[in-house]
């Protein structure tokens, strides 16, 4: 049995993993984990796992470049991602306690929620995120933009939203133009390492306005961070988008669920 | 964050005030029963939540977590190597009966090994890697390393008898494959927040609970071929091997134990003449004496034994001291200095006044030492207590 | 007594029983018993005879051989146990930096008391092993600043406590420049990075000083220097000259 | 990081080859091993000399006495490489100094210690950044010099300990496998070193101290000469060269004046055999002491060593003391 996806999706329309194209991955989220920090959760994205915990508002540190002028208008946000060793397949030894993956996402997630948060309302200080990446099986940045924002309304940090990421992917090359006639690609939703390793893929992050509710409207929806490192032909672009969104929508729904489940406790 | 790099090996010191100071000191040195500040016995540890097997993708992983909120992830990955081969092995048949004779002497590890033949001495210490990480110091800081070289240590030396259920060689030789093969152990450690007490308790007892889960694939090669393992994780077998309980009928619930179990460093202060386990950070700045006493389950007389001892720099020695009020410019005149006498502290033989921080300086007594390695060690000891919790904790 | 201690002792070694003895720098007191903490000379200041003080047992930290120490500086120097700056001691140190409310300053010498009534010596306890002379003499010209002070205690002389009097008055690039050496006493340890100074005594403040074209000046009065070449003035806080 | 742009020789030594025909029989590899010929209490000469680094306030060196196999290849030598190894290594002491600006105040002396073996020192290359054993000897040093300073006559300043190891003692013999006893047994004699040369040092710079601290290493060595018996003896001072296994090894940091020991450090699973006691549990204590009685026998060297270095600094005779 050959073990990608390109090859066995347009026979069985069946992911590697058993799932059709647009379900979701099981999403397992707790809040309020760890009783040292000012909010913290852990988060599993089928076997992406992340802890995150906040710490702050609080007095950015002295001699910081980053804690003067600019923290004077609002909040500086600091991330800091740590991919463990024992995350991925093979044991990684990192040297110097970071690598180039992580560096990424910890400022792609900087710069994410740095506009996202009502920073200011806390000028003078800083909200540090520490993410640790337990077990990476792909979806690495969305399923970290979901833990940051359940650890940050756990510390109770003021936001217009959620702001919930997912993957979208396309289930082949995708690199000739999109034929409306005979089109045999479909678009996969929250996809895993293999995956990731093979098939183009976006991540992007949505955020609303107005807390989620019956009466959503999708004008509401707002992008609120969109990455895409491989190449894909520019007419799939629409559809794995519309995918992603649609995506950060049924994450969204989730992650309403567990904030509300742990305060009624 | 400098100064903290610069206090190594004594972690963070809190700040306390002299006057704070001399009061734990105080009430921790009082003869036959100190008072601790969370009231606990000199003997009781931390009241302590923990789970193994938390990860899918690592052979074994555990998380501990204290009430104060600080956690520890374990998680221990394996891998297969090729042996790098050393004289005797590459030689030729007639050196390997003096390979044989010679590893004879090495201790009933070795006996074993030559015993199933195929399978050649001893694993190296070197297979097992370990690395801690600690948010707020980089990995080549002192701290992690020589919290990692202090954990690895004693996992590598406890090398423990055979026999049915028993490990042969102790974790180095599990690791074998066969002669030309073995698993490589990585072992990686990982503290969620920055160690609010010297955190080697709650690092080793995680260690210990992810290398009772760690599991490994079952070997379907046979002898010297290259090895090829079974897809079957369920097949997988414990790295520390269990067997059905007979004697240890104590633990109610449990089914299998662990014949040879992972070591467990166990942190001990001195204060004065008292000896007090799993210390807090404030108890810890007091301390006369720091050790880190690692031990392990004898199955050959069935009672701990001790595999090492590491002494840690008490912070006491970086504190401040305080001021007796006749040398004190504010209050000169009010007190007289006959009120304040100067006694000789008898654990450490130093002139102080009672109720004046003095920061510690000198050792500690071999008979201290001999104590606390003695509290350990007992039947029914410390060490037990401990083995017996930990073995207490649902595995797998 | 005396006969019964030796005339070395290294770190460790019992001197004698706090009974009879008390502890004086160099030494430090364990279970009763005075013990040495430095490898060096004994030396033993006899109490005075009437009063009940004990006599003290001190360890030289300095090469001086057989000094019988006068009582005068017994009596009135408190123990150093150091060769670090303490309240009190008097220092030589050369000017890096002023500023409109300090002068920052880097300790070179630390002067023992007893010996800073009568002349420099040039053996006393120095903040590092260089020759005295050398230092001073390299130190007047600014080019030679060397990365040496790095290693050399940092201090700092406030404004108001340049002079005893019009301190209100005192203007700071009046009083010291870059270069110049200064004589000074410690008024406190101060904070993590700097000790502080004062200069407010007749017989402290700058001793040696080049002037604006590089020739090493002679004071005229309290606040005046002069160049001996040019002849022209500069004003400076001048120490009382000897 | 490694250099990429030529092809490097292995990092470490490489054997060379021995043939078959060269041999007279296979027992001469067992003949080449090096055997000790000391007591087991008795411990190898120690050279020892305070100052001789004038740039530094105070500095030492330290050179253990060669095996006699080793002196006997040296002089007579039968093969390039050298049968054993034995210590040498350079301490020098920096200050006291100012503490760095970023530092905060600190009332007492601040130690700083580092350990780094010369390029040279072992039989693998070490490189020049400090690897995970260096640091790790730095925290014991550090652990064992901080507990004899009277670290609070000096206020705000720091002192800087460096030790260059320039020979280390290996830790096997070299023609072993890596796994016959494959524990850093070596790093523990070059701790005990490390501190009786570092104790000289700060007594040469003049910081107060306790006492003159000194270190010792003791081991309990399954003796092979006894056939195939496995006795375990107890041995002071062991050169891991000269023993097929070593079942565990303490080191210590010892005052004798106050009889209190600064620094511990005892690894190896000595359950097996019985030293000393019939109690086997008593084992790790037998260790400790000889570890000490080692230190103490370091000690006398040393406080020789300092004694001769303060009448040199005193400007008095030789000899004239009481």
């Amino acid at each position: 049995m050959p073990l990608d996806t390109s090859t066995t999706y347009p026979l069985t329309k069946l992911r590697l993993d058993g799932r059709r194209w647009n379900e979701l991955r099981l999403i397992h989220a707790q809040i309020s984990t760890n009783p040292a920090s000012s909010g913290s959760s852990y988060l599993a994205m089928g076997n992406t796992t992340i802890l995150c915990s906040v710490h702050g508002p609080a007095e950015g540190r002295r001699g910081d470049a980053t804690g003067g002028a600019a923290g004077s208008s609002g909040a500086v946000v600091e991330v800091d991602v740590n991919i463990a060793g024992f995350a991925g397949i093979d044991r990684k030894r990192r040297a110097g306690g970071s690598d180039k993956q992580s560096g990424r996402v910890a400022s792609t997630l900087r710069s994410a929620f740095q506009s996202h948060l009502h920073t200011y309302l806390y000028p003078h200080s800083t909200i540090s995120v520490h993410v640790s990446v337990l077990s990476a099986d792909g979806s690495l940045l969305a399923a970290a933009v979901n833990a940051c924002t359940l650890a940050l309304v756990d510390a109770g940090i003021p936001m217009p939203g959620l702001l919930c990421g997912c993957t979208a992917g396309m289930s082949g090359s995708a690199s000739t133009p999109r034929d409306p006639l005979n089109d045999y690609l479909d678009p996969l939703l929250d996809v895993s390492l293999p995956e990731e390793q093979e098939l183009p893929f976006l991540t992007v992050a949505t955020t609303t306005s107005v807390p989620t509710g019956a009466d959503e409207d999708e004008d509401d929806m707002k992008v609120a961070m969109l990455t895409m490192d491989s190449k894909v032909h520019h007419t799939y672009i629409e559809t794995m988008l519309a995918v992603g969104v649609d995506g950060c929508k049924q994450i969204r729904e989730i992650l309403d669920g567990v904030i509300k489940g742990s305060s009624q406790r | 964050m400098a100064a903290q790099r610069q206090a190594s090996s004594a972690s963070q010191t809190p700040h306390l005030s002299p006057a704070e100071l001399s009061y734990l000191y105080t009430s921790l040195s009082l003869p036959g029963t100190p008072i601790r500040p969370d009231g606990r016995s000199p003997t009781q540890f931390r009241p302590l939540a923990a789970e193994t097997d938390i990860l899918p993708g690592t052979n074994g992983s555990a998380r501990v977590g204290f009430a104060d909120g600080t956690q520890a992830i374990v998680g221990v990955k394996a891998e297969v190597e090729r042996t790098a081969l050393g004289i005797q092995a590459l030689s030729t048949a007639e050196q390997q009966d003096y390979a044989a004779a010679g590893n004879d002497d090495r201790g009933g590890g070795n006996n074993g090994g030559s015993k199933q033949g195929s399978v050649s001495g001893s694993g190296q210490g070197s297979w097992v890697q370990m690395a801690i990480e600690i948010p707020g110091f980089r990995d080549d800081d002192a701290l992690p390393v020589f919290l990692a070289e202090m954990m690895r240590e004693p996992l590598v030396e406890s090398v423990s008898g055979g026999g049915e259920g028993g490990m042969v060689g102790g974790l180095k030789g599990r690791l074998v494959i066969n002669r030309r093969w073995h698993w490589r152990l990585y072992i990686d450690v990982l503290l969620l927040s920055q160690p609010l007490s010297y955190p080697l308790p709650l690092l080793s007892l995680t260690t210990h609970l992810a290398l009772l889960a760690t599991k490994l694939p079952k070997l379907k090669s046979k002898g010297e071929e290259d090895p090829f393992f079974d897809d079957d994780w369920n097949a997988a077998e414990y790295l520390y091997p269990r067997v059905k309980s007979t004697k240890h009928s104590s633990i109610p619930g449990s089914i299998s134990v662990h014949k040879v179990r992972p070591p467990v460093t166990l942190l001990v202060v001195s204060v004065a003449e008292n000896i007090i386990f799993d210390p807090s950070r404030e108890e810890i700045a007091v301390a006369d004496a720091v050790l880190a006493i690692s031990v392990t389950y004898d199955t050959d007389f069935d009672r701990l034994k001790l595999l090492s001892i590491r002494t840690i720099d008490p912070p006491s020695r970086l504190t401040q001291p305080g001021v007796p009020n006749s040398e004190n410019v504010a209050t000169l005149g009010s007190t007289t200095a006959a009120e304040e006498s100067v006694i000789v502290n008898p654990s450490t033989g130093e002139e102080e006044v009672p109720g004046v921080w003095r920061p510690r300086r000198g050792g500690v007594k071999r008979a201290t030492i001999a104590k606390m390695i003695k509290m350990v060690l007992e039947k029914g000891g410390v060490g037990e207590e401990v083995l017996d919790g930990l073995e207490g904790v649902e595995v797998g | 007594m005396t006969s019964s201690l030796p005339s070395l002792a290294i770190p460790g070694q019992r001197l004698g029983s706090v009974t009879t003895f008390t502890a004086g720098p160099g030494t430090h007191v364990h279970h009763s018993h005075v013990y040495a903490s430095i490898a060096g000379p004994v030396f033993v200041d006899p109490a005075q005879p009437k009063s009940q003080a004990k006599s003290t047992i001190s360890i030289s930290r300095t090469a001086r051989v057989k000094t019988t120490p006068s009582a005068t500086a017994a009596s009135k120097s408190k123990p150093k146990y150091n060769t670090l700056p303490g309240v009190d001691s008097v220092v030589l140190a050369r000017v890096t930096r002023v500023q409109k409310r300090q002068a920052t300053v880097s300790i070179l010498v630390v002067l023992d008391e007893s010996a800073s009534s009568k002349a420099l010596n040039p053996l006393q306890s120095a903040s590092d092993n260089d020759n005295i002379e050398s230092i001073l003499s390299s130190a007047a010209n600014p080019e030679n600043h060397s990365s040496s002070d790095e290693l050399r205690f940092q201090a700092l002389i406030r404004k108001e406590d340049v002079r005893a009097v019009e301190k209100d008055r005192v203007v700071m690039d009046e009083m010291f420049r870059v270069g110049d050496i200064v004589r000074g006493t410690v008024i406190s340890l101060g904070d993590q990075s700097f000790y502080y100074l004062t200069t407010a005594r007749n017989d402290l403040g700058v001793v040696m000083a080049r002037s604006e074209a590089g020739n090493m000046m002679f004071p005229v009065s309290w606040k005046e220097m002069r160049d001996p070449v040019t002849g022209a003035a500069e004003q400076r806080k001048v120490a009382r000259p000897f | 990081m490694t250099d990429r742009r030529r092809i490097n020789g292995p990092p470490g030594g490489t054997r060379p080859p021995i043939f078959a025909s060269s041999l007279e029989s296979t027992s001469d590899i067992v003949a080449e091993r090096p055997q000790r010929q000391r007591q087991p209490n008795e411990l190898r000469k120690i050279f020892l000399k305070t100052g001789l680094i004038p740039s530094a306030s105070g500095s030492s060196y330290l050179e253990f006495e060669p095996s006699t196999s080793l002196s006997a290849a040296r002089s007579k030598p039968k093969s390039v490489i050298p049968p054993s190894s034995s210590l040498k290594l350079a301490c020098t002491v920096h200050g006291p100094k100012p503490l760095p600006r970023s530092a905060t105040f600190s009332p007492n002396l601040v130690l700083t210690t580092h350990v780094k073996y010369a390029p040279f020192a072992g039989r693998r290359r070490k490189g020049h950044v400090r690897d995970a054993s260096e640091r790790d000897l730095g925290v014991h040093l550090e652990t064992a010099l901080r507990g004899a300073i009277v670290a609070e006559r000096w206020p705000k300043s720091g002192l800087d300990i460096t030790i260059t190891i320039l020979e280390a003692e290996d830790d096997r013999w070299w023609g072993d496998a890596p796994d016959s006893h494959d524990a850093a047994w070596g790093m523990m004699n070059v701790l005990a070193g490390c501190i009786t040369a570092a104790s000289a040092a700060i007594s040469d710079a003049r910081i107060d101290c306790l006492d003159l601290v000194a270190g010792g290493v003791a081991a309990v060595v399954a003796d092979e000469t006894a056939g195939r018996e496995t006795t375990s003896q107890l041995m002071l001072d062991t050169d891991p060269a000269d023993h097929r296994s070593i079942l565990s090894a303490c080191v210590v940091a010892y005052m004798p004046a106050r009889d209190e020991i600064t620094e511990l450090w005892l690894k190896g699973d000595n359950s097996k055999s019985s030293v000393g006691t019939d109690n086997r549990g008593l084992g790790h204590e037998a260790l400790i002491d000889g570890a000490v009685d080692a230190a103490r026998g370091a000690h006398s060297v040393l406080a020789e060593a300092v004694r001769e270095s303060a009448q040199r600094f005193a400007g008095l005779p030789s000899g004239d003391f009481t």
